[in-house]
């Protein structure tokens, strides 16, 4: 049985309590979307600014529980600097990172494909996250917020 | 306290359930509760001694079938008072009931322009089929708002009800815990000619009920609030209004005749029954409403008094200063459903950690969006009492939550 | 017969049932299927152990509620072949289901003047929701008659289909037992431009279905007629259409957002399942799906081809020049569900005397009023065959019946 | 446990086998009513003949269950000859007949107001009947041809 440790890792409160790169940024330059947990009520607000195929600047607002926000959190701080490709390199091993517990329970998958999307990928202190998979009903807390940047990407990829 | 709950607790199986090797402390019975042995038994036996589908069958296990779904449709007809058992239809939850009315009476009496009244306490079943309506034809809806103490704010209900062909109320919030004064409201209601539909999903399972009492037209109800099974509520309605509405859904039972070119209707309640019914749960939702007749309403509801009074208190002096309660401090005029803001920690923690004690909360916005926004808070924290709580509940209640705090102390 | 009959009947705790002193013979399986214990306990398990609302609970049983919920409407997308498990709303029944297409899908296309085909053969369930429709809003039905020997007289098929929106068909006659071919009619009315949906309600307990290979745009089944319980049911339709149709019932959990002056919708299939589920049952269902994947759908079928030969030609055998037989000889073409006249003894006295020795079976229209009138009868009876019948329950319908011929002899 | 000699007494099969007072009348001077039960499709077709306050002739025709031509055609000979006034007194006692046996179920009456419409009034062969209140599901059977008789009276005492 998953015990609250392994949900609430000492570096998930401590991004919950001390977000990194919290605020707004002028739109534009940057671009600003907008995820929404219809289930409880969770927000993230998303500020990316792209500069040739380089995210260089981030900054993040909503609320949500400890989970989404901590997430949010991580996700800023992940993606700052990276360029785009790396940017969806990282949703993709982020997402794989939390659904390899789902599709195994489904018996769809025997998690090898989601392996390979983590592969070569560091993850760093968003590892800490890998214990809400234990925790089903919480996996869209912590997808949230990349959800709501790959809706960013895809939104200044195509440009408006 | 004047249920015996030690004793109550007893009839509940799940209730000797241990999560993370705690005993379950279950505090979400406002989103649905668990069910008696006596429930379970009613419909395990309908299966292993008499399941038949009803009212066709001249052999003896569909006669058997058939007389306990209608006994059970007298029974639930009893529980709340109504006059005539035909005027009870079995539906599958109170969203259907709501929604039945909104297709058959709705779409024949209401029209663009028309206003129907809603509280702003409402949950979405009452709010939604109604905001479908106004979609589709344009009708109007105005809302009764709250005061700062959480009930409905009457000062205006003239104006509101002026012109209304129909208030669609509920009789308790399943946030607030707040319990409106239906009789008055519906007598008001029809003075300026509107008809009165009562959300009666949380009145039902709490109060002593009586349709008539209310003056109500339309009642909806639904069994898994009231230690019945899942998949079966009821609508009352009175039978002039039942004679009059077209019918819903179509198909077997609910006709008289089907011709290639036509087809006539059946009498009412079956009218509204189409289809073959959820026969079991229906007997289970008669075996539930004699469990809570055998209890005695009256004194369900002082239980509940007192286990809130003391729960209020005991949050107050534990954390009063962590907690802000939404609903009535008032144990006269509200149920048992407790919800709040813990400063510092999101609902959906709070009910993680809580998990850990085995205390079972809601957290979110209980399916009440537009409460949501008045209160103007994204998600709360609910907990909520029946019949199998007691004081060591609460007890536990308030620890867990002490603990919760320490957890996410910076 | 490929099924071990013997063996079967023990996980169905009613088949110990005394009527009259004898044991309880059940030949009604096409109006409702008994339940085998392995149904019954999960439903139990769920109330036992595990219960609470689904979709809104952080803590764990309301977690293994949701779990469990959502593995069975995996089971069921799995045992009809949908390609996702999105694709499976539950309903009630079968007829929930057909009206709930036609509430939206066919509210939102279907004008007057509008072609819905249906055959002589339908059951109230896919009659009466389109009769509603032409009274309605002047869709207009069209009729695929029968041949002589009980099956789909499909030479002005091409007629019919011409400028029609929707097929509507049974895969299986509740009345007559005759299977309907579906692919090749599914791809003849797309090519004409018309949409499919298919009655499964007979033919999924009784047959392998492949909604694929049915080339189908709904589908709808029912769990109380293939071992599951009662109130459930699914409708399966293409995810596209499912996306493209709007709700049905409003209220909670059918909902992405709602304020005071409109709403969203939620994904499919949850947009169609507005309020608290049908949870145990879904469960239930699950369950029996389970039961008949164990089984095997093709032993299913082969034995239920068995018992219908035997059947059919100890009834011609021994009450040859009494019995008129409504519905194919070729048991390749039928199932298990058998309609007769006997000569001189009206349908509901066969089964009246047939019930002295615990024989079950149905006297009436069977919900097919309009096929009754094509067949120019007023009532039949029928007998119909499950898994857990075999040679002697047939052997028991064959001498009651000799025995009621007896009682009324002059 | 009720058995079939309960509910199908000898002189109900008879009834049943040779029906009395089979055949159709000339309308006017006869007014013809129609019954019918939707759950079994049984049918009554009644022709009665008033003259005055008297019943004077009556036919029967329509098909359906044993319990539903029998009780037809024994209803046909009993209110032959009968005053309107008598033969409205027939129908309460025989509903009565029917109905003390469902109204005791329900626990709504201990049966003795039906028992008072039952006395002082002869129901000769009709009390055979008796035994269909064993057989709830007959019930509707039984009553069908006084449910259509009553409606023939009441026509007929309203001059169309
Ligand atoms: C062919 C057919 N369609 C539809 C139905 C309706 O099923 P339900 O009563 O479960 O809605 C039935 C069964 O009664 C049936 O046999
Ligand atoms: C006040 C109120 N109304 C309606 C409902 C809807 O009940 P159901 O989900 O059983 O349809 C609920 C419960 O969720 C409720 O609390």
């Amino acid at each position: 049985m998953p015990g609250l440790e392994d949900l609430y890792r000492e570096i998930i409160l401590d991004h919950y309590r001390s977000p990194r790169n919290r605020g707004e940024l002028p739109t534009p330059p940057a671009h600003k979307s907008e995820g929404f947990n219809p289930l409880c009520g969770d927000e993230v607000v998303l500020y990316l600014v792209v500069e040739g195929d380089k995210v260089v600047d981030v900054k993040i607002g909503g609320q949500g529980c400890s989970i989404s926000q901590a997430s949010t959190s991580m996700m800023s701080a992940a993606v700052k600097g990276k360029t785009l490709a790396e940017a969806r390199q990282l949703i993709s091993a982020f997402k794989a990172l939390m659904s390899i517990h789902e599709s195994k329970l489904e018996g769809e998958s025997d998690g090898a494909d989601l392996q390979a999307e983590l592969d070569g990928v560091a993850l760093g202190d968003l590892e800490a996250l890998q214990g809400v998979v234990k925790f089903p009903v919480r996996i869209k807390c912590a997808t949230l917020a990349w959800n709501t940047l790959q809706q960013g990407l895809d939104e200044v990829s195509v440009p408006s | 306290m004047s249920l015996d709950v030690a004793k109550i607790k007893l009839d509940f199986p799940i209730l000797e359930r241990k999560v993370h090797d705690k005993r379950l402390v279950y505090l979400d019975s406002a989103s649905s509760s668990e069910k008696p042995t006596a429930v379970l038994d009613a419909m395990d036996h309908l299966y292993r001694t008499s399941y038949a589908n009803v009212h066709r069958g001249v052999y003896t296990i569909a006669d058997e079938s058939t007389q306990a779904y209608e006994a059970a449709r007298a029974k639930v007809a009893r529980f709340i008072k109504a006059r005539q058992t035909e005027e009870i239809v079995f539906v599958r939850n109170a969203t259907e009931a709501i929604n039945l009315v909104a297709y058959t009476w709705g779409r024949t009496n209401l029209h663009e322009g028309d206003v129907v009244v809603l509280s702003e306490m409402e949950h979405h079943a009452n709010i939604v089929p109604w905001l479908m309506l106004a979609e589709e034809r344009g009708i109007v809806l105005r809302w009764i708002p709250l005061t700062a103490d959480f009930r409905l704010d009457l000062t205006s209900i003239g104006e509101l009800l002026r012109g209304a062909k129909l208030l669609a109320i509920t009789a308790m919030s399943n946030v607030l815990g707040t319990i409106n004064d239906i009789g008055p409201l519906a007598r008001a209601a029809h003075a300026a000619g509107a008809l009165v539909l009562v959300d009666a999903s949380q009145a039902a399972p709490h109060l002593s009920i009586d349709v008539q009492d209310w003056d109500a037209d339309f009642v909806a109800i639904t069994a898994h609030k009231m230690l019945g099974p899942s998949g079966i509520g009821a609508l009352w309605a009175r039978r002039e209004l039942l004679e009059a509405m077209p019918p819903f859904l179509g198909g077997g039972e609910m006709i008289r005749d089907v011709r290639k070119d036509g087809f006539t209707t059946n009498d009412v309640p079956w009218k509204f029954e189409a289809g073959t019914p959820a026969i079991a749960e229906a007997i289970g939702f008669g075996a539930a409403v004699e469990y809570l007749e055998a209890l005695g309403m009256d004194d369900v509801r002082s239980h509940e008094v007192e286990l809130t009074r003391y729960t209020l208190d005991a949050l107050d002096d534990r954390l009063g200063e962590k907690i802000t309660i939404y609903g009535p401090r008032d144990v006269a005029v509200r149920g048992g459903a407790i919800s709040f803001l813990f400063e510092g920690i999101h609902a959906h923690d709070i009910s993680q950690v809580l998990d850990e004690d085995a205390v079972c909360v809601r957290a979110g916005h209980h399916c009440a969006k537009p409460l949501m926004r008045v209160l103007g808070v994204p998600a709360t924290t609910r907990a909520s009492f029946y019949v199998y709580n007691d004081q060591a509940d609460a007890d536990a209640l308030v620890e867990a939550l002490a603990k919760a705090e320490k957890f996410f102390a910076p």
